[in-house]
């Protein structure tokens, strides 16, 4: 039990810093990445609170497709710039 | 805003959190020592509306709802209107931003690898028995709808990653289109038998059993699709915005 | 009763198939649409018409606090009623006025309904937040399917915010659910009082910013004037129209039956007057509202401004929850339904035939062509509240209440009172502009037979209110007794009597 | 160690960080990155008010006598989540679509920029 506990109190904490490093990171593409993380992270501490369901539908939706769609954007919106510094 | 004003009300609001759930005045606090829930022990004995049997164990027929997951006869049955909207949602998602995104025609894919061209199909393939595997069993094991929807999604993704054409959104609308019909079908259906909007029709039938839950597993096949489409059709989207920007 | 379910099922069900029919056939599919707005109309008015008191309805079967029930009441009737006929002209105005719209336009408009109605007759907390939700993102595509600039910026200045302000609205269901363990509406009204009160007060703050952000209040309503800018006028139309009333109808029910337990005079929680607070944000409302709407030159964002007004003095007028008060709460913010509508479906038309979205260019507009000058100042007239115009029954009854209470009362009154001369000050002007003549020739305004008769209905609308207000009164003074009950009000009871009635 | 008063600390620091994120927010994308994360933080406040210390999750997989309850967790709040997991979704999408949209617009993903050319009224 007190492992359990422990396991716990790491990932809560591995997630708070992850949620803190989102919100500081110095570009977008490791925030995005940070963001996976803490979907991640989330998804084990489910999966510890006796919710499967809630888990597999978190890994599969917040950290794989969210983060998919994140870097479709950000590759989209990167092209953007360049050709715009291309013009210029 | 300004980074210390933000950081202010953080605090401010932090403090209050705080006070509310640590409230030291009589009535009921935020950690109740019992279990408050006036509503999960009748989902969990499966006697909401008639009285729960002595003993539940796997086979039993004589069950309200047939579903050995409960959260899953929570998300379907139970609560069914919920999840109702829940589709609607990622519907409305969809048109959304087929209504405001221009399409762009013009862009030349890239062949793929013969490597590719072969595998990717295959790994697909698996991933679409995945994706329909767990919702298929979502009365009975974790999972269900949405996360099948989205396996399945994701092969799509692959696809379009792999095989560089310009995915048709087409058949994922007219398949949206046809899920999403069939549910609120199913709600008037159940409506018009047996009295209530998204009634059970068909029956709770063996506890554990894959065919079993009727209604639960027919939903939640429903919900696979519709949100397999549906994911699909909003990368779809996504992916043509993006080839957009090399033309 | 059972039949009320309709009003959501249909159009979603309308609205799933329209991919299909969309593809095949464009333009029957809009039609289609608009016939599905006009049998929720019909549906709603059907309903309302057969409401004898609250009846709650369940869904799935199962009773209220394990399932989710939808109440009928007369609040919940007028309501959608207004709403569905609101939405019914915005979008017939928009599928007439020859901007070609893609079938996901009515498509979203149709969703955009299903969950105004979902809104309305919903008993379970967490399903108000399902369709709050989907009114959002409706919300949020049709913004930005605009045509000017601003209406991505509209859009994304309307999402954050909501976005944030759902976050708490489901922080408060989580500490609701671990507290009384029920997500049911009547079922927390009944026993809220028993929450500890600083737990009590976190927990409305936390429910109430949502819908105080759709509401339009002051300080949640940043979104309001980009996001008005932006949209399409038929949309914006039904922004201040129906999703304003719609919210205003949830504030009413949360804060007066939940929040209060029906007991009438200030919304409490716990020990704290909630009342108090949001007394003095709907007094700050109004003051900021009207003089905003005093400084701008757009005429969609002072219209939008003035509704802001508007919705401070309704948002006043529940927090003080006498009868007197609610029930001029609810007149107001059916009167100001449709005469916005009015307004913002003429000032659209004009904006779209001349293209120019300023006031200050209007002039001589209703020189050439004096009915669209006509048509604004009966608008007009109807929100400042005039006496024979719909509007002033609300503020009449409003202004009664307050002055039974003294100090605040009399702020309360010296406060409309100076709001009501704010806007017959910013709109005088508006219409005065419009009969100047100008310098430049200014080209005829023409409108199709559908702008007229949309326009002329809701003329008769607005006066024929202001002149019998008795045409509706028998329905909306039995709200307040429905709400305010001696012991349980009558919602709440409604459903108790169900989960007796049950044979469990 | 109360796990319950952990999970919920947890929760709620999520939730502030992100809306610390949002407030400071300029670049549209780190606002709906922030956005994201509020969201994962009432995520696991609501799975944390169906959860019991030593529970197991809630599927019928053998038998039991309905007076003694085996420990299940609440199945009812993980219900909640799987919805609000599948909106919050539903929104990045969308709000990603919007940043495109914006970008096109205005030649930015910044939002403060446009927002200094318009009067608004906080």
């Amino acid at each position: 039990m007190i492992l359990y506990q422990i396991i716990v109190l790491v990932l809560v904490l591995v997630m708070i810093a992850g949620a803190v490093a989102v919100v500081t990171a110095p570009t977008n593409f490791s925030a995005v990445i940070m963001e996976g993380v803490v979907a991640l992270t989330l998804a084990l501490l489910f999966l510890l609170m006796a919710a499967p369901d809630v888990a597999i539908t978190q890994t599969v939706i917040a950290a794989g497709l969210s983060t998919a769609i994140f870097l479709w954007t950000l590759r989209r919106l990167e092209k953007v710039e360049r050709k715009e510094k291309n013009h210029e | 805003m300004n980074k210390v004003a933000a950081l202010g009300v953080i605090v401010i609001l932090g403090i209050f959190i705080q006070m509310a759930l640590h409230d030291s005045n009589p009535g009921k606090g935020a950690f109740p020592e019992k279990s408050s829930s006036l509503v999960a022990d009748s989902y969990l004995t499966k006697s909401v509306s008639q009285k729960a049997p002595a003993e539940i164990s796997p086979g039993d027929t004589k069950l309200e709802n047939g579903a050995a997951n409960v959260v899953t006869s929570v998300v379907v049955d139970y609560r069914g209107f919920d999840t109702l909207g829940e589709v609607t949602i990622l519907f409305a998602v969809a048109a959304g931003i087929g209504l405001f995104l221009k399409k762009r025609p013009h862009f030349k894919p890239r062949q793929p690898g013969t490597i590719l061209k072969t595998l990717v199909p295959l790994a697909v393939f698996f991933i679409f028995i995945t994706g329909s595997y767990v919702f298929l069993h979502g009365h009975l094991t974790p999972g269900g709808g949405f996360p099948g929807g989205a396996m399945m999604a994701a092969g799509v993704v692959l696809l379009a990653l792999s095989i560089r054409k310009s995915m048709r959104s087409v058949f994922f609308k007219i398949l949206e289109s046809l899920a999403g019909i069939s549910f609120v079908a199913i709600g008037l259906i159940g409506l018009y038998t047996k009295g209530s909007f998204l009634q059970n029709f068909l029956g709770a039938g063996a506890l554990g059993n894959l065919y079993s839950a009727w209604l639960v597993m027919i939903l939640y096949f429903i919900i696979g699709i519709k949100v397999a489409a549906e994911l699909s059709s909003v990368i779809a989207d996504f992916d043509q915005m993006e080839e957009g920007g090399k033309q | 009763m059972n039949q009320v379910i309709l009003l959501i099922a249909i159009p979603l069900l309308v609205a799933f198939s329209m991919p299909l029919t969309g593809k095949l056939f464009p333009r029957v599919s809009k039609v289609i649409a608009l016939l599905t707005l006009l049998f929720e109309a019909i549906w709603a008015g059907f309903i309302l018409f057969n409401t004898k008191g609250a009846v709650s309805v369940v869904i799935g079967g199962w009773l209220p606090p394990f399932g989710i029930n939808l109440v009928v009441d007369h609040l919940s009737g007028v309501v959608a009623f207004v709403v569905s006929i609101v939405v019914l002209f915005s979008i017939f105005f928009q599928l007439s006025s020859g901007l070609s719209k893609k079938p996901n336009f009515y498509m979203l408009s149709l969703l955009l309904v299903a969950s105004l109605m979902g809104i309305i007759f919903t008993g379970d907390l967490f399903n108000l937040f399902v369709f709050f939700e989907i009114a959002g993102i409706s919300a949020y595509s049709l913004i930005a399917s605009g045509k000017n600039s601003n209406s991505s910026n509209g859009a994304l200045g309307y999402l954050i915010p909501a976005s944030v302000a759902s976050v708490f609205y489901l922080v408060g269901i989580a500490l609701i659910y671990s507290t009384l363990g029920t997500l049911n509406i009547a079922q927390i009204a009944s026993s809220f009082s028993s929450v500890k009160p600083i737990l009590a007060t976190f927990i409305a703050f936390s429910l109430l910013t949502l819908v105080l952000l759709e509401f339009e209040i002051v300080p949640f309503n940043s979104w309001v004037p980009r996001a008005y800018q932006g949209a399409p006028s038929s949309i914006s139309a039904i922004f201040s129209s129906g999703l304003a009333l719609a919210s205003g109808y949830v504030m009413l029910r949360l804060g007066v039956i939940v929040f209060n337990g029906g007991q009438g005079g200030f919304i409490r929680t716990g020990s704290f007057e909630l009342g108090h607070a949001l007394f003095g944000i709907g007094v700050i409302t109004v003051i900021a509202g009207e003089i905003a709407a005093l400084a701008q030159k757009d005429v969609k964002k002072m219209l939008a401004f003035s509704s802001v007004g508007q919705m401070g003095m309704v948002l006043v007028a529940f927090s003080i929850g006498t009868h007197s008060s609610i029930y001029g709460g609810i007149f107001a913010l059916i009167s100001h339904s449709f005469a916005k509508l009015l307004l913002f479906l003429t000032a659209g038309l004009i904006i779209m035939k001349t293209g120019k979205s300023k006031y200050t260019q209007w002039t001589g507009i209703a020189r050439c062509s004096p009915l669209f000058g006509v048509l604004m100042l009966i608008g007009s007239l109807g929100v400042i509240g005039i006496p024979l115009f719909s509007g002033f029954w609300g503020k009449f009854a409003i202004i009664g209440s307050t002055v039974v209470l003294g100090k605040i009362g009399f702020i309360a009154t010296t406060l409309i009172l100076a709001a009501s001369v704010v806007e017959g000050f910013y709109f005088f002007r508006l219409v005065h502009t419009m009969f100047e003549t100008g310098e430049e020739k200014v080209p005829k305004v023409k409108a199709n037979f559908a702008f007229w008769l949309i326009s002329s209905l809701l003329v008769a609308v607005i006066v024929a209110l202001g002149l019998r207000p008795g045409i509706i009164d028998g329905r909306l003074k039995k709200i307040p007794g429905e709400l305010i009950g001696n012991a349980e009000s009558g919602y709440v009871q409604a459903v108790n009597k169900q989960l007796k009635g049950s044979k469990k | 160690m109360n796990l319950t008063v952990l999970l919920y600390f947890g929760g709620f620091s999520l939730i502030l960080t992100g809306f610390y994120g949002v407030l400071t927010g300029k670049n549209l994308i780190r606002v709906i990155l922030a956005l994201g994360i509020m969201e994962a933080g009432v995520n696991l406040l609501l799975v944390t008010t169906g959860f019991k210390p030593k529970a197991i999750p809630p599927i019928i997989v053998k038998s039991f006598k309905t007076l003694s309850l085996p420990n299940f967790a609440d199945p009812l709040p993980q219900a909640l989540v799987l919805t609000s997991i599948v909106i919050g979704f539903g929104i990045t999408a969308l709000s990603l679509a919007l940043i495109v949209k914006y970008n096109e617009e205005n030649g930015t993903i910044k939002m403060d920029e446009v927002e200094n050319s318009e009067e608004v009224v906080e």
